[in-house]
């Protein structure tokens, strides 16, 4: 089963819930088939990511997903931001990738068997590429 | 636990035609109640068509040698039967790729035939899957005809009050669907007919017909239109009944073979009905296909398929309506019919989705089931954080209360789970 | 005797692929000589197609359960196969209903984009299949672009003057056949593409493919088109591929569900290429199917299926050219390719298809071809009284030596009986 | 085989090729799915057919069946030709008609077998249907 206790602990966070009245970018993302939504505000200094929190609605998953990449990304620059994700995205495609990097992201490594629910994972992710683009 | 309609030798061969039944998920035996987005499959029908296929396949219409004919003559023959279930004529009945393509069709041959033009209203409800929603709205911004909804209530429910209050609109189309795939309603048809006796009425059959028989001639239908994949049938066909008046005004769709009488390199004229909506090689072996389904749902009893499901939608009503954590959708009474929608109360639907898919082997749909805006009227109605979507559970004539039951189960550990 | 590129085990599974090449035909063995209308299917295929209907099958892309998952990673899987085989990347792979379906998607698509506007030429050639030329000539009435057209000789074949003599027209737009199913000639693409440097270049490659693959990328193909039936496929399924970017500008043709990014009860906005032009439930079946055939094609070999059907090619082009009491049409050269159209000198096609099938169980298919106006550039040239239709034959890599000089032996025949 | 003797022979009958010039009705009929064609000229008395003849072109069957029509119609009244269409309309569906009328059309009784040729046996009465509407 996908929903281990990490992975329920991490949707019920709220600390990365709310807006950044000064967000450097926000960028919206959503998942067509489901209805599930997500905006995501970055702030940023120069090219490090200094904060960012979120809002929306969604899954499990989307929302564990959401939560964990926001505490990972606090504190990266960009590149680093792009290089996890691009780790994360090979992970849950079933691709090659560095576990090392990935750290707590690893926990979601079985979604990668439930196809219809890889894009509630990739949500956060997908909306993080749009706005870093 | 079965009950219901079906005697121990036909449910033996029900059983037998429906061989995923036996599967097990997950480790549990299969409960499949998605049948809303697309039905199981039967054996025959497919060992059938795999005959038709490996033996007698050809192209049709076009030669004359003996695989031609065997082919020519099993596609007519699905005419033909289907022709028989809607008490329509032959030239009425236009083999399509589906629902959504059958009402892509009426909405671009309406706007080329001049049916339709600027200024001229088309009357749709708000529960319309967006298959009966997104065609007349992007032909509307293309072609200046204007759209209005007979509107719902606050459960998604369609009251006569509403229809009765629609008529001040002076709809020249009227598209509605027969049975919404959200609130599971069947709407009152004959009283819209009534209330718009001049309008050309379009029946949206897809979620009706696998379940209750719709005779054109007597509720005086202008186009219906349903899939196969949601009777048992393959995919890749639908069909669009028209009446013939209608069909022979109207300008083509799809334009190529076949569909045409005499081309020039400067214009073409058109065949008769069906087949001048019929254009290139269709879907041979899936029509094909479809009359044997036809075939094997007749001989199961039609009326007793219809009995069978309005007594499984009751249980599942009945039984969820128990659960105090879930919020229902829909009339819930006896025009509620074949599917339930619903939330658990603080659990998104794809949750409950998965959960139930991997600890009880049980097959429902989260989404939006392609009806976005009558979701924001949903959340309108919403005494819960409603998620956008619903979790729907449908059946069809093979579920059994025991289905319903494993249901139900699963509902309360979902609950559980997720209260923790 | 079989010849040509097959090894004897090759040949052996071959044949038990296509159990009805064993049926005999009004007491003969069949030869199957209509290839060009639809191929004969495969049984690991069609076995195949069964095995995932009654045991894997359920709606797609919309819900998590496990059948839901199973059918969309199937229906997926075939995507990327066919994307290979083209060399196009996943969301340039649209699934349709057939090329026919695929050319009528791309001209209202243009329209309706404004990628075509009066004043527009759009330049055809004039031995196209009417899939390819009505949908064009409808669409120019109502909304005003020009058609002009690549000159065929007299014997229906397009010269590379006819093409640059048609560069004049400007054309915004130029859709041609990759091959004709009348003349059998293979068009000369690349020269094509060269001759028309800006123009968005349409492919239509239901006749070409099967035999011989298309690299899009190769070739700088804006939109290709084609039909799996006429490859061992399953019926109602089709391919059209088209430029990310292309599809990225353009309108989608059918709306409803699963096409969708957002709908409101005013208006909808649309998902990304390829969704964006599947709309509603697609045939997954016959998809999934043809992911099949694709992998079944591919382990025979494509480029021994090219080699055998230029070989069987060669040999029917030259038995039917010792006999002479024929008319053939076509260039007859090594661009003409897998069928050959002709007439019997007196005797009507349908009587020579006719007495070829009850005598000797050979398939043949007889008439205009879905190419009306091409006829009439054929009697021009005709020597003969020409009867507005032709006899074609046409193979494909499970055709022998033997079964053409069955149709040889025939056609003798014919001759005979009808000239006494 | 349906090309019995009677059938080739009456193929290639002459005798009703033509023009009426000053023709009751004409009326073109034609086979969709092959490109045949015939017009249909008929003299008529009051309510009696008393001359017809054809032009066009087609295979062997509908050539037949042409001249086969002409020869029996020409004398019979408006009525009786339609009778006689409706019992040559059923034999060539597989349904119920009255032998004795239709004499010489009872050589194409085979034709019903090859559901591609129906069309060529009917055009011409197709045709006469038309004309006489
Ligand atoms: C060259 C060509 N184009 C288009 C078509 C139409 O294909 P389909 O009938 O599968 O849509 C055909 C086949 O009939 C063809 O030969
Ligand atoms: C009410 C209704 N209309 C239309 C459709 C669309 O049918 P299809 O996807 O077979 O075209 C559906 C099914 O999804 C439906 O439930």
């Amino acid at each position: 089963m996908i929903y281990s206790e990490f992975i329920m602990d991490y949707s019920k966070l709220k600390k990365f819930v709310g807006k950044i009245e000064n967000a450097t970018k926000v960028e919206e993302g959503k998942n067509l088939s489901c209805g599930d939504e997500v905006t995501l505000y970055l702030l940023l200094d120069g090219n490090r990511i200094v904060d960012a929190k979120f809002e929306g609605h969604g899954c499990t998953i989307s929302q564990a997903s959401t939560n964990v990449m926001i505490e990972q990304i606090i504190g990266k620059t960009k590149e680093e931001a792009l290089e996890l994700l691009r780790n994360a995205e090979n992970m849950i495609l079933g691709k090659e990738f560095n576990e090392k990097l990935l750290g707590p992201i690893l926990n979601f490594y079985d979604v990668k068997n439930y196809p219809m629910r890889v894009k509630c994972f990739l949500l956060p992710w997908k909306t993080l590429e749009m706005a870093l683009k | 636990m079965r009950s219901g309609v079906w005697s121990d030798k036909e449910w033996e061969c029900i059983k037998s035609e429906i061989p995923v039944l036996d599967r097990t998920v997950n480790g549990k035996r299969l409960v499949y109640l998605d049948n809303a987005a697309s039905t199981l499959k039967a054996k025959s029908v497919i060992d059938k068509m795999a005959d038709f296929y490996l033996y007698h396949y050809s192209n049709i219409h076009r030669a004359v040698h003996t695989l031609a004919s065997e082919a020519t003559m099993a596609y007519e023959q699905a005419r033909e039967k289907i022709g028989r279930f809607l008490n329509a004529q032959l030239g009425e009945v236009v083999f399509t790729s589906g629902t959504t393509m059958g009402i892509n069709l009426l909405v671009n041959s309406f706007v080329r035939s001049g049916l339709l033009r600027e200024g001229d209203v088309v009357l749709l409800t708000q529960v319309e899957h967006h298959a009966n929603l997104v065609p007349w709205l992007r032909a509307s911004k293309f072609h200046g005809f204007r759209i209005e909804y007979i509107q719902a209530d606050e459960k998604g429910v369609i009251l006569k009050e509403a229809i009765e209050k629609a008529t001040s609109v002076k709809p020249k189309v009227v598209s509605i669907t027969a049975q919404s795939n959200v609130t599971g309603q069947e709407l009152p048809l004959n009283f819209v007919r009534e209330a718009f006796p001049n309008a050309i009425l379009i029946i949206d059959g897809a979620q009706l017909i696998p379940h209750k028989k719709i005779d054109v001639k007597a509720l005086d239908i202008d186009f219906l239109v349903f899939s196969a994949h949601k009777m048992l049938g393959p995919t890749g066909v639908g069909v669009l009944y028209g009446k013939r008046e209608l069909l022979e005004r109207m300008e083509p769709f799809l334009y190529g073979g076949e569909m045409i009488d005499r081309v020039t390199f400067e214009d073409a004229t058109f065949n008769v009905p069906p087949y001048k909506f019929e254009a290139g090689t269709p879907h041979i072996a899936g029509v094909v296909g479809f009359g044997y389904t036809l075939e094997l749902l007749e001989n199961l009893d039609l009326e007793k398929i219809e009995k069978q499901v309005e007594i499984l939608s009751r249980y599942l009503i009945d039984s969820l309506s128990r659960l105090d954590f879930l919020e229902l959708y829909g009339p819930l009474d006896d025009s509620h019919r074949s599917l339930v929608s619903f939330n658990v109360q603080g659990v998104h639907p794809h949750d409950v989705s998965h959960v139930l898919d991997q600890m009880f082997g049980v097959a429902t749909r989260s989404g939006h089931h392609c009806a976005q805006p009558l979701m924001s009227i949903l959340k309108r109605g919403s005494k819960i954080d409603f998620p956008n979507s619903t979790v729907r559970a449908s059946v069809y004539f093979y579920n059994t209360f025991d289905d319903i039951d494993t249901l139900v189960e699963g509902l309360k550990f979902v609950r559980k789970m997720f209260s923790e």
